[in-house]
């Protein structure tokens, strides 16, 4: 009798620690909808999606350079970027579609740049993108200065970020439709697997007569591409463009997101799938004690323990 | 002679149990060594070695099971105890600092200190002249050992043990990347160590060497021990087929006795005056479909770097190169792959496989082209194709998802060499294909080579393997130091004419 | 010598960029100027001094700037509210740091978190204990005090080497700032650590091959526990000087200073992938920070550009380091 | 300070500033030098050339705006290189910074402090090396030529008295807030605290949490609050972007008219939301002004000409708020809008 309980005890266990960040998220949820029954409404659950599907766009969309074992420190300016270029667009009476297209363009342009400087010329992501941060943040500002332009009268941009289908936000839309062509990526397409392949063994990969270069440089034009969208979808939810968006700071969120989701950032096993289920476990911690309204310094606290704890339990395996 | 407290053992395990999950990988082994006895553990991929191995050097505790080192009851998962107690280990893979000196390393987590805890750097580098002096080892103490060949990283890890005085030396596959010389060496090593009452466990795959240093055997099967004999007392034959099993062990006999002569086919590749400044020059090669040509010769005689250059991973700085009568300029991995020309390296963990993808995804890594669908991947595909190979190459355990990662050596290997063999008979080059892989696997991957070449593909092989060579070989070229000094039809040689040709041409 | 990190290219690489604003920005070669490098950026290059530890174990210590704010806070406290002595705060002040850092070495090893997701989790946490102690909110009229403990602002005193020499009235030499003499000491400390210790030969093993020195008998634990304390003190010897050069602590010290640290470290020669790399390399690596800051500032770029020129030499000092890299390897394998 | 000294000191600001402004058209033309018998045509050589830098806290709409306004003024003055330089959101960069311009010779130096102590010493530097320091918003506690600010402690009481009216004295609000680390947030917050409590002490602080200065943070926070507190009656948001957000929300949710919210520092959107009727309200400062008046003083103490011992211990130009609300956003002219 008591064999078999401490035996079913053991692989209660076990299982708990091989899902550790989906049980942690279990548990948080309900330690607070126990400490404040409104947490459970679907107001607020909705709300969570609608809070992380920025950052959420961003770190599913970066995943994969922190798959290949790199790492992306420019989303923040570029978000900013891509809003202003989208503004100056739609401010130059081009239609919605051009502007959001020119957003992402320069995004993906930058994300090339950064790919080919550590795919081409092997330099370090971490410094590359450093370098690229305080460039295209200067970039920004030289376009944009360090106003608030407002974003008037353009209903349909305005849509972007504020409108709904179904009763869902559109920008909740965007995240899963991100999520979904990302994992369908990952999973069908011979990009995913080589992506895979060169977190893996990048030397093996070129051995297999992979062109590992031109992966990599593809990774970080996703990556900004992903944060230029973020961009867009921002500017639309705040109606104004500025340079000085996505502040100093952003680029950890992100990365956060991804490696709390079980990614590591040596490279090779991840997953996006992963990194939604790290940015909800991160969203739903800064709902709940929002909602709680503790004070920040607590709220920084709890949730640098919280990480250990869940991310612990997962080393456990 | 020696009296009788002397004589006991200097390393005595018992009961050692390893459980990984629902897997039992080591049952109930039971280990003696006593002082000046070499032992041999000798065992196919997965019969549990390695895991015996690491027990005793303290890299992992056993799930039951106790170790006494010379009478006394040592704790057991920590290797700084092993260590203090006089347990030292050659391993198989380098365990080297790479950034440190090579005096660093041969002291590495005991440099000698003085105050302060500073390095007595004096004292250290008396030491390990002393220790080269004793052992005739020549070898640059003040570089970066990361900066060194394998060959010479292998001697540092033997320093490294050798540097212990210790009473029990484990030796895990000692000799798999030194050349005969070398190896000579380092068995008068040995018998100078069990001439001073040293007790040694030499794990190896080469039973040649087994059969000429040990005294004993223990052989493992299964995560259990299913012999142990005194060297004398056992065949060699007998002993394969105790490792192996009785069945597999005929086939393998059969198989390398059926070794036909064959000049089929076409020139496949065709290389004229290849050169690479400081390397290697001059060399001329005509690989024909449907052959095998054997390259050997002392490790640094530059065999890696050729096959290396004409797959593209380094540049030619002279010569050129016909594939199927047209020349072509290889500058990347996917331009000799495109021509048709696959690799095996000889490192297959840093160059070979991708550990944590599945055996079909590593399968099928050269050749994804097959399935591209537009901007899609065709991974049902993928399967089928995979699970065609997995049966023909006879990986185990044969399922297409597993995580390479999880497969032993020999069915890695098979694997690595498998990701060539899918679609057209091409031009296959490997680099050592069958270091660390046990008996058996060796014997499945030489049938493999040989049916691909039945096929029609054009094979070179690089191996330092004597026996593999005449295993395995139609042509056999030797190298030495750059150059391919000549090429013989391999019935015309056996191994000791071969050994005195690798000698006078070094 | 493959394999052995030099760092000649990066002090070339320093020199060239010295040069050039020596000759184009008015007053860059002063003594003046270069006082205010020093005084500057000396806590900067201790950041990224500290910083190469835990690199150099294939980790990463993301939580330094948050630490140099919860010793800046500690300090702040401990003498405007508590009134204790100076003497007593410095000691405090650093094994704080080394406390808050061996806390980041623990979770990297009984934890097993990995060490990107270990600080990641403190640099959240500690800045949220600065806000919970800080005086500025406990005691909101301190935060127009500032502190005169003659121990602390102490550490912001300048040495007239020229006068001392004797040769003042020859050539104006800059005045030297404790920080820097702080700073000397520490990088000749943490070097003879590295290259003339136990201890640092094992940290270069663990860096280099974790399994094999493992199996060498080294203790890993206790390795890389020291490695992270090492950082936290580094940063709280960093933040004893920059409390003394402000006179006060605010909770915002130090925010972005991970990245900061980083970045020099990895220009200075220290490679992410472990096991290779020094500790003077990465003093050099923020000191050419520095020297772009005030460069440009002198240079009168507008701050936008600014922002672009600091993104373009960062990345033109790495590339020169890889180019001379690959021209010495040239012969070697490539792949 | 009671309500006396803080409108005497304001008086006092406001003639000072007139003063300043009027001696610093007098500076333009009291440029006379032996050597040129001509007004104003002489090229300025490089020798006299002068040099003044405003360091800001880091890239925002209120430095901005002051940089503007100052360049207005100084741009007249053809000897004068006026840049603008980024202190990048950290003390330590704004220390390196004013050694720089004090290494440089410049003739005057505007500063947003992000402290008032730590950057003091900096400040004592600038004055050994005779060169005047302008603060703007943030006082230092080293005395310095002069200070021009608009108050964020009285604003921020004012703002509290404005709200709770509108709530009719009582209900919940919440605050947006900033994280710690710089003053204006502690003195914003401390004076809407203490503002409450001293006018509407029934109204009940219900949820103070931190939304970055951001007005999509802003949103995110808002809503969630509102879903612990639906009865939300007011919210005050410490900067105009974070009070945005909330409109944002209050549109979406209908809450537009139910739910009063305050901003603070009056940026051109925040106006025009008022007039809207969609933001309530929040403290106006014409930034414009205050940049030129800083610029007009900057002039004088260049010149030589009114040595800054004339400003007595610390010049200290109190700039004019106004809590601008539906009623009185009107009487802010377009030209004032920043």
């Amino acid at each position: 009798m008591s064999e078999t309980t401490s035996i079913s005890v053991a692989s209660a266990w076990r299982l708990a620690a091989t899902h550790a960040l989906p049980v942690s998220i279990a548990i948080v949820v309900a330690v607070f909808a126990v400490a404040e029954p409104a947490f459970l409404t679907p107001d607020n659950l909705l709300g969570i999606v609608r809070q992380i599907a920025l950052v959420g766009i961003m770190a599913a969309a970066s995943t994969f350079v922190i798959m290949t074992g790199g790492v992306d420190l420019s989303v923040g300016p570029v978000l900013a970027l891509a809003g202003l270029v989208a503004y100056f667009v739609l401010g130059a009476g081009y239609p919605v579609p051009v502007a959001v297209l020119a957003g992402l363009g320069i995004g993906l342009f930058i994300g090339l740049l950064n790919g080919a400087a550590i795919g081409f010329l092997d330099l370090p992501p971490i410094i590359v993108t450093l370098a690229s941060l305080s460039i295209v943040r200067g970039a920004a500002l030289i376009v944009g200065g360090p106003d608030l332009h407002s974003i008037r009268d353009q209903p349909i941009y305005s849509a972007i970020g504020t409108g709904s289908l179904a009763g869902i936000p559109l920008p909740v839309w965007i995240f899963a439709a991100v999520v979904l062509l990302l994992v369908f990526v990952q999973v069908r397409t011979p990009f995913g697997l080589l992506v895979a392949a060169l977190g893996e063994n990048e030397r093996a990969a070129r051995l297999s007569g992979h062109r590992t270069r031109i992966t990599k440089m593809l990774v970080y034009g996703l990556s900004a591409t992903g944060a230029a969208l973020a961009g867009i979808v921002l500017s639309s939810q705040v109606h104004t463009a500025s340079a000085t968006y996505g502040p100093f700071g952003t680029e950890l969120d992100v990365i956060a997101a991804i490696v709390v989701g079980g990614t590591s950032i040596m490279g090779g096993n991840g997953s996006v799938v992963r990194t939604v289920v790290g940015v909800l476990f991160l969203g739903v911690v800064s709902n709940g004690m929002n909602l709680l309204n503790v004070p920040i310094d607590v709220q920084l606290i709890a949730k640098g323990a919280i990480i250990v704890v869940a991310l612990g339990l997962s080393a456990r395996r | 002679m020696i009296p009788a407290a002397i004589r006991e053992p200097v390393i005595v395990g018992r009961g050692l149990t390893q459980v990984y999950g629902a897997a039992t990988v080591l049952d109930d082994v039971d280990i003696r060594i006593d002082p000046g006895e070499v032992r041999a553990l000798i065992g196919s991929n997965g019969a549990g070695k390695s895991t015996l191995v690491k027990i005793l050097t303290g890299a992992v505790r056993p799930t039951a099971g106790t170790v006494e080192v010379v009478g006394q009851q040592v704790h057991l998962g920590s290797p700084s105890e092993m260590i203090g107690r006089g347990v030292a280990c050659i391993y198989q893979h380098s365990n080297l600092a790479p950034a440190l000196s090579v005096l660093d390393n041969i002291f590495l987590g005991r440099n000698p200190t003085r105050r302060l805890g500073l390095v007595d750097r004096p004292r250290q580098r008396r030491e390990a002249q002393a220790l080269l002096a004793r052992h005739g080892i020549q070898i640059d103490l003040d570089v970066p050992a990361g900066s060194l060949p394998a060959v010479k990283q292998k001697e540092v890890e033997i320093l490294k043990a050798l540097a212990l005085d210790a009473k029990v030396l484990l030796m895990d596959e000692p000799t798999g990347w030194l050349a005969s010389a070398d190896v000579a060496n380092l068995h008068a090593t040995i018998r100078k160590l069990k001439g001073q009452g040293v007790g040694i466990l030499y794990i190896s795959h080469m039973l040649d060497e087994v059969f000429a240093i040990c005294d004993t055997m223990t052989i493992l099967r299964d995560g259990r021990v299913v012999a142990e004999n005194a060297v004398a007392d056992i065949s060699r034959a007998r002993a394969i087929e105790l490792m192996i099993g009785r069945q597999l062990a005929a086939q393998t006999k059969e198989a390398s006795e059926a070794r036909v002569s064959r000049m089929t086919g076409s020139v496949r590749l065709k290389a004229r005056g290849l050169a690479r400044n400081g390397v290697f020059s001059g060399v001329d090669i005509d690989l024909n479909a449907g052959e095998i040509l054997c390259i050997t010769g002392l490790i640094g005689s530059k065999r890696t770097e050729l096959v290396r250059a004409i797959f593209g991973c380094e540049s030619l700085d002279a010569g050129s190169i016909e594939i199927d009568g047209a020349p072509i300029a290889v500058k990347s991995p996917s331009e000799a792959i495109a021509a048709g020309i696959g690799l095996v390296p000889e490192d297959r963990h840093r160059d070979g496989l991708m550990l944590g993808l599945s055996v079909s995804e590593n399968l099928m890594m050269a050749t994804l082209g097959r399935f591209r669908r537009g901007l899609l991947l065709d991974r049902g595909g993928m399967a089928t194709a995979a699970r065609r190979l997995i049966a023909s190459l006879n990986v185990k355990p044969a399922s297409e998802t597993r995580q390479v990662r999880l497969l032993s050596g020999g069915n890695q290997q098979k694997v690595l060499l498998g990701k060539w063999l899918d679609g057209r008979p091409g031009i296959l080059m490997l680099d050592e294909p069958t270091v660390g892989v046990d008996v058996g696997a060796k014997a499945e991957i030489y049938d493999i080579l040989r049916a691909a070449r039945d096929e029609g593909a054009a094979i070179l092989v690089v191996s330092s393997d004597i026996e593999e060579v005449l295993a395995i070989g139609d042509r056999v070229g030797v190298m030495s130091a750059g150059r391919l000094v000549s090429v013989h039809p391999a019935k015309a040689l056996t191994a000791s004419s071969l050994v005195t040709m690798i000698g006078e041409a070094a | 010598m493959a394999g052995r990190y030099s760092i000649l290219p990066l002090v070339g690489f320093f020199i060239l960029v010295f040069a050039f604003f020596s000759f184009t920005a008015t007053r860059f070669a002063s003594a003046t100027n270069i006082e205010n490098l020093l005084s500057g950026f000396s806590f900067v290059a201790m950041l990224a001094v500290g910083q190469a530890f835990p690199i150099l174990l294939r980790g990463i210590d993301l939580s330094v700037g948050a630490i140099v704010a919860v010793v800046g806070m500690i300090v702040f406290d401990l003498s405007l509210i508590f009134g204790v002595p100076g003497w007593l705060i410095l000691p405090v002040a650093l094994l704080a740091g080394a406390a808050a850092g061996a806390l980041n070495g623990v979770l990297v090893v009984y934890v097993r978190l990995q060490p990107f997701i270990a600080t990641l989790a403190t640099l959240a946490a500690y800045r949220g204990l600065v806000y919970s102690i800080s005086g500025r909110q406990l005691v909101p009229e301190l935060s127009t005090t500032p502190l005169r403990d003659p121990w602390i602002i102490g550490l912001e005193t300048y040495f007239d080497v020229g006068r001392f020499l004797g040769i003042s009235s020859i050539v104006k030499l800059p005045w030297i700032p404790l920080s820097f003499v702080a700073l000397l000491a520490l990088v000749a400390v943490l070097q003879l650590v590295l290259s003339a210790t136990r201890f640092g030969r094992d940290l270069f093993a663990v860096g280099g091959n974790l399994e094999g020195a493992r199996l060498a008998g080294i203790n890993v634990a206790r390795v890389t526990v020291a490695a992270y304390a090492i950082s936290g003190a580094c940063a709280a010897l960093a933040a004893l000087f920059l409390v003394a050069r402000l006179t006060t602590a605010t909770e915002a010290l130090g925010i972005g200073a991970e990245l900061t640290a980083i970045a020099a470290a990895v220009v200075g020669g220290v490679s992410l992938q472990g096991g290779v790399g020094t500790v003077v390399g990465p003093a050099i690596g923020a000191f050419l920070l520095g020297v772009i800051l005030l460069g440009l500032t002198l240079l009168g770029v507008s701050q936008f550009v600014q922002q672009i020129m600091t993104g373009v030499i960062l990345l033109a000092a790495i590339s020169y380091d890889r180019l001379l890299a690959l021209r010495v390897r040239r012969a070697g394998p490539s792949l | 300070m009671t309500e006396l000294e803080h409108r005497r000191n304001f008086i006092k600001g406001v003639m000072l500033g007139s003063a300043a402004l009027g001696a610093a058209a007098a500076g333009m033309f009291s440029d006379t030098d032996a050597t040129s018998p001509k007004l104003g045509v002489r090229p300025a050589g490089a020798a006299d050339r002068k040099k003044m830098a405003f360091i800001q806290w880091q890239p925002h709409t209120v430095p901005a705006a002051w940089s503007k306004g100052i360049e207005e003024v100084l741009k007249t003055q053809q000897t004068i290189d006026y840049e603008l330089l980024d202190g990048q959101n950290k003390v330590e960069v704004q220390v390196s910074l004013m050694e720089a311009l004090i290494n440089q010779g410049a003739s005057v130096i505007f500063l947003q402090p992000i402290d008032s102590v730590a950057l003091a010493p900096s400040i004592a530097k600038a004055k050994r090396a005779d060169i005047p320091v302008i603060t703007l918003n943030i006082d230092a506690t080293e005395a310095h030529a002069a200070h021009v600010e608009m108050n964020h402690y009285y604003g921020a009481m004012d703002i509290a008295k404005a709200l709770g009216d509108r709530m009719g004295g009582k209900g919940e609000v919440a605050i947006l807030n900033a994280p710690p680390g710089i003053v204006i947030r502690d003195q914003r917050t401390n004076g809407f605290v203490d503002g409450l409590k001293q006018h509407h002490p029934d109204i009940k602080v219900v949820s103070d949490q931190v939304a970055d200065w951001d007005r999509k943070k802003a949103q995110d926070v808002l809503n969630t609050i509102l879903v612990a507190n639906p009865n939300l009656g007011g919210v005050y948001g410490v900067n105009d972007s974070m009070a945005l957000g909330a409109v944002d929300v209050a549109k979406e949710k209908g809450l537009i008219g139910k739910m009063v919210i305050f901003g603070n520092d009056g940026e051109k959107d925040a106006l025009e939301s008022i007039e809207k009727g969609e933001l309530t309200g929040t403290q106006y400062t014409d930034v414009y002004q205050q940049g030129r008046f800083a610029a007009a003083a900057a002039t004088v103490l260049a010149t030589g000409a009114v040595p800054a011992s004339a400003f007595g211990e610390q010049g200290r130009l109190l700039m004019p708020y106004l809590i601008a609300t539906k009623e009185t956003v009107g009487e802010i002219q377009p030209a004032q809008r920043w």
